[in-house]
């Protein structure tokens, strides 16, 4: 049985429609990736399955919940987790805090799970008192990753997690994104680096102008040689 | 036209823009594309005086503009849309689109009193042009429409619309077409064509639909990392082999082997 | 020069009434930078702290629990117990208001917010006016000798030694709070981000009761504190302080508390000291001087960051 | 019959009053109704136009006053001038520092420069005369209107009681006349201002100050100049309130009566409405008024009594942001029409 479910999802910005019956499912453990050009509505399906919009048509299942109308504090304690593009760290506390900060709707001890991501992260573990602020970009992507898994969350949403970083730091990322997959966690990544993220996906989506486009695994995906053409409009 | 040289700006560490220089000729429609992140909307924001560069130059007809403020550029000529459109959303698209025309007399404090038939006289006028603004992008009957009434697509034409009202130098669209139906998207390049041609406008744009950049925009300049990455006729910049790469992530083929 | 000579004394004077300050400057910027509003309430807030102490007080003196004085302090065991509970008391009655007006109002933004505030002030200050009239009334009416400390002629009563004791031992307990609790951290992470907060999960509406909870428990102690240095209280109390308040925090750098802390101990300074060369009528006058000037040289203040 | 007359007298009162508000909260409405700026100083601008005015038409110091300046009994027009020039002048001292700021830094500095009035007036004695204020300020036109209402009533002495009572209070009459004169011609034009192209950059800066800027608009001296301008007015309704009551001293311009109960006749009448703002005016004084009498049948002190009142006001505040925050009359959605 599918971890998450959006079968025929509308939804967009006001009366700005942006998606179009779009259904995508995710299996526990896998890593999903969701490629399209600019403006296909990646980052508006991504907002939209964590409850910071709300579908106009369709419905989201998420272990064997129905969440299209929970917050996403609510989403949060269902086991799922996201990392925004942009603005997805707290600058003026520092990599611990904002650690901490993940796992506060925890009351027990959890600073077992801060050492797991610090070995899953090594860079963070040496700058755990570094202000969040100061870290540069490839960093802070880390820290909102880490932040995320804090509540061991069975499936994970990343958007656009290279999106302007440098290419050396970027390759750190997706190893990091594997290494997190292979302790279980399902990951759904939304990305412009097509190339890197499907090579290693089990499966990808296309979108394009907010409705899906091709389904398939990630190798078959990056051997079709229409995908190409889609992006440039060809 | 304008000539940017070396432009950078960065925030927090992150380099936006990182040393880009372009230029833009006369007369042409200019394409700007380039994967999410490239730094499009901010070189938008520094040409417009949104931000302050932290290097680089701005020269619009061999005039620097660099860092001055929004209201000292769109004086200078240079006129900008916003991707999500900002509408007054109490006033009329009548009274949007009278806001923008430079040098009203009326809107200094006194006229109206002083000079009451000279502010009349400029209004007249001025509602003309908006008239025939509106006429030109088919949007005649909602004049007397609140702006935030609005359909998603009749806000971007209105964006539109205020830029002709002043007839700039230089016209700067940000995704004009994103979250634009089909039709509306047709009318909407028909336009700019037809402005192009008739009015002799010049313009910058932004746009991820790419079927639209190919039909309208030569030349076609293509941004990645900050950078200028290339430039050219708009088949040209379609199979360029870096451009795909840019888009798919190409940058890494490099460090694959 | 014996204006000159005084100097030293009006910078202790500046020492406590910065003190007050400050304690009311944290509530100001906490709100400012978790709320995003200007409260013009919580001037207000300290006076009703001071009222809810005197209240308490009279009916602890009634039911006869002693008050024999603390050593050299003015007052006793009573008080002390009033002072604690008038805290609390004050803290839920500001929680209350949030609830019936500030959290319904939260979404028509931060100009509905502060109007709603002045609203509040109004009215808060008026009960107070209805039920204790806006005559003063006297915590003590003890005359307490200042002692000598030895330096340069400088004077201090013992009542004022507890109140600069009081600023720094709450100071202190405030940056713990936000430093090492995970309560202070999630209200430092809303402060920065209020969406990426409910986003990881941060229950915001348990923040925001917090920050009520830390903002009008310092007003009351304020409130208590100034009723304490000036023998007696009226409904004006905070209302009067209010602008000295706000410059404080405009000048420490708007929503950073540690701003309105040295803002306010800087405006507290200056106005005593200003007496030696000004009447001193014009005290207010002096705090809204410097935060002008404060605003044309640095908008963002000493500790401001700059976005 | 003396009823009739007595309640004839207290409306005139109430009117010249509630007009008074009218043309403060028409100041106020081209501040924050059109504009967005937010100026809880109302009071100090009102104080200022009355003292101003006070100077320029009272009498010169007398020995038993603590004043040593001022008083250069010139006409009331010049008052009225002098009293709008000096408040517009604060204005700008006020603007320069915080109008490239967020709105709270200019509320907070008006609260500021209101308060820095209110000590002036209390401790420059030589220029204000301290606490005691200002006595015996001319109102215009009384003596040519009282010596001939005195001099028809010497030639009429067997005149009914109520008429003889109405004829010798013509000078309110008049006086009433003259705050709404005043008021309908300051209505005219904001009415005027608000409509033109001065008024569409001012309505668009309340909307979206930085898309205003794009389209080339110095939105700063826009916004200094509705500053200004609302302080002018402001300062005339100052100097149109010290002219009737006369005497005027630093009581008068509490907060309460200077700033808050303008603020809440503007948002019950509706900001950015001018005909919102004179009926807001005209209604919550008339809530006031009629709060007077109301709490006279209940068992409070007179002190206790006007706490209760001012409780009401500001509850109805929060009712009217809670549930009706555009008030009686939502600001005009055509103001542009060309024929």
């Amino acid at each position: 049985m599918p971890l998450l479910t959006v079968k025929q999802v509308t939804s967009g910005y006001g009366d700005m429609e942006v998606l179009h019956d779009v259904s995508i499912e995710i299996n526990p453990q896998e890593i999903v990736t969701i490629i399209g050009p600019n403006g296909a509505g990646k980052s508006t399906l991504m907002k939209t399955i964590f409850g910071l919009l709300k579908p106009k048509v369709g419905q989201i299942l998420f272990t064997d919940h129905e969440i299209s109308s929970l917050s996403p504090d609510r989403i949060v304690r269902l086991g799922m987790a996201y990392v925004p593009q942009v603005e997805n760290v707290f600058p003026s506390l520092t990599v611990r805090e904002n650690l901490e900060m993940g796992a506060f709707i925890r009351s027990d001890d959890f600073s077992d799970r801060v050492n797991e991501m610090f070995d899953l992260f090594p860079v963070l573990g040496r700058r755990g008192r570094q202000q969040v602020g100061k870290m540069s970009g490839g960093e802070r992507q880390m820290v909102a990753m880490a932040r995320a898994l804090m509540l061991n969350p069975q499936l994970i949403l990343l958007d656009e997690p290279s999106a302007a970083l440098a290419p050396n730091l970027a390759v750190v990322i997706f190893e990091q994104i594997v290494a997190i997959n292979e302790t279980g966690v399902a990951i759904l990544i939304v990305e412009q680096n097509a190339k890197q993220s499907l090579s290693l996906s089990d499966r990808g989506y296309v979108l394009a102008s907010g409705r899906n486009r091709f389904t398939d695994t990630g190798e078959s995906l990056l051997a079709n040689e229409e995908i190409g053409q889609l992006y440039l409009g060809g | 036209m304008l000539v940017v040289e070396n432009l950078s700006k960065s925030f927090g560490g992150l380099r936006a823009v990182d040393g880009c220089s372009f230029s833009v000729q006369d007369g042409t429609i200019t394409g700007l594309i380039g994967p999410n992140g490239a730094g499009k909307t901010t070189v938008f924001n520094l040409l417009t005086g949104f931000f302050h560069p932290n290097a680089g130059k701005v020269l619009l007809q061999d005039e620097e503009i660099t860092g001055l403020p929004p209201y000292r550029i769109f004086q200078k000529g240079i006129a900008r849309t916003f991707q999500i459109p900002r509408e007054f959303k109490e006033m009329t698209v009548m009274e949007n689109l009278m806001l923008a025309p430079l040098a009203q007399s009326g809107e200094r404090l006194l006229d109206p009193f002083f000079h009451p038939w000279r502010v009349r006289q400029q209004e007249r006028s001025i509602a003309e042009r908006a008239h025939e603004v509106l006429e030109f992008l088919g949007l005649q009957t909602l004049g007397d429409e609140l702006a935030g009434n609005l359909s998603g697509g009749q806000k971007k034409l209105l964006e539109l619309a205020k830029t002709m009202m002043v007839k700039p130098k230089l016209i700067m669209l940000d995704e004009p077409g994103a979250g634009v139906n089909r039709t509306l998207l047709k009318k909407l390049a028909e336009s700019i064509k037809r402005l192009r041609e008739e009015e002799g406008a010049t313009f910058l744009l932004i746009e991820h639909d790419m079927d639209f950049v190919m039909r309208l925009c030569n030349p076609v300049i293509v941004m990645s990392e900050g950078k200028k990455l290339a430039e050219g006729k708009p088949d040209e910049v379609q199979h360029n082999e870096q451009v795909l790469e840019a888009y798919l992530g190409g940058q890494y083929a490099a460090i694959d082997g | 020069m014996t204006t000159l000579a005084n100097i030293p004394q009006l910078l202790v004077y500046g020492i406590i009434s910065g003190s007050i300050i400050s304690l009311g400057g944290i509530g100001v910027s906490l709100t400012y930078s978790i709320l995003g509003f200007s409260n013009f309430a919580h001037g207000d807030f300290m006076a009703l702290g001071a009222y809810i102490a005197l209240g308490l007080f009279t009916l602890f003196t009634g039911l006869g629990i002693p008050n024999v004085p603390f050593g050299p302090l003015s007052f006793g065991f009573g008080f002390a117990l009033a002072f604690v509970l008038a805290i609390a008391l004050t803290a839920i009655a500001v929680i209350l208001i949030d609830r019936l007006l500030f959290r319904r109002l939260r979404r028509s933004g931060p100009i509905i917010l502060m109007m709603s505030s002045i609203g509040v002030s109004l009215g808060l200050r008026n009960i107070l006016q209805f039920f204790w009239s806006p005559q003063p009334h006297y915590y003590s009416q003890a005359i307490q000798p200042a002692v000598a400390i030895g330096i340069l002629n400088v004077r201090i009563k013992p009542d004022e030694m507890f109140i600069i004791a009081i600023a720094i031992a709450l100071v202190v307990l405030v940056h713990a709070f936000m430093r090492y609790t995970k309560m202070g951290k999630a209200m430092r992470a809303m402060a920065d981000n209020a969406t990426l907060a409910q986003v990881t999960g941060i229950n915001t509406d348990r923040v925001i009761i917090w920050t009520w909870v830390i903002g009008a428990g310092l007003a009351a102690t304020a409130g208590i504190l100034a009723g304490i240095e000036n023998k007696f209280i009226t409904p004006q109390l905070g209302w009067q302080m209010l602008l000295s308040i706000f410059a404080g925090v405009v000048l420490g750098g708007i929503g950073n508390p540690y701003g309105a802390i040295l803002g306010g101990m800087v405006i507290g300074i200056s106005e005593e000291v200003s007496t030696a060369f000004i009447s001193t009528g014009y005290k207010p006058a002096v705090a809204f001087v410097i935060m002008i000037i404060m605003l044309l040289v640095k908008p963002t203040g000493l500790l401001g960051r700059k976005d | 019959m003396e009823q009739f007359v007595g309640i004839m007298n207290y409306i005139v009162f109430f009117a010249i009053t509630a007009g008074t508000y009218g043309i403060l909260a028409l100041g106020l409405n081209i501040q924050w109704g059109n504009t967005g700026l937010f100026n809880i100083g109302i009071a100090g601008f009102y104080a200022l136009g009355a003292y101003t005015s006070a100077l320029i038409c009272g009498l010169p110091p007398s020995a038993w006053e603590g004043r040593t300046f001022g008083g250069f009994q010139l006409p009331f027009i010049v008052g009225l001038l002098g009293a709008a020039a000096v408040s517009g002048i604060v204005a700008i001292i006020v603007g320069a520092p915080t109008l490239r700021l967020r709105t709270d830094y200019l509320a907070i500095a008006t609260i500021g420069i209101a308060e820095t009035i209110r000590l002036v007036l209390n401790n420059e004695s030589w220029l204000t005369n301290g606490v005691w204020g200002f006595q015996q300020i001319p109102s215009p036109l009384y003596k040519t209107i009282h010596g001939a209402s005195s001099a028809y009533l010497n030639g009429h002495p067997n005149l009914p009681m109520w008429i003889h009572d109405l004829i010798a209070r013509s000078y309110d009459w008049f006086y009433l006349a003259l705050v709404l004169v005043v008021l309908f011609i300051l209505y005219l034009i904001m009415e005027r201002l608000v409509r033109s192209p001065w008024g569409r950059v001012i309505r668009a800066i309340r909307e979206d100050e930085d898309a205003t800027a794009m389209l080339g608009k110095h939105t700063f001296s826009y916004k200094m100049q509705a500053l200004v301008l609302g302080a002018m007015i402001m300062g005339i309704g100052g100097s149109m309130y010290a002219h009737y009551a006369r005497f005027i001293s630093p009581v008068s311009f509490k907060p309460l009566y200077g700033t808050f109960i303008v603020w809440v006749m503007l948002i019950l009448g509706g900001s950015g409405n001018n005909k919102g703002a004179i009926l807001g005016s005209f209604a919550v004084w008339g809530i006031w008024a009629g709060t007077d009498f109301l709490t006279r049948y209940l068992p409070f002190s007179a002190t206790q009594s006007a706490s209760l009142r001012i409780i009401l006001i500001a509850v109805l505040l929060e009712v009217i942001l809670l549930w009706r925050p555009q008030g009686l009359l939502p600001p005009k959605k055509h103001l542009f029409t060309l024929k």
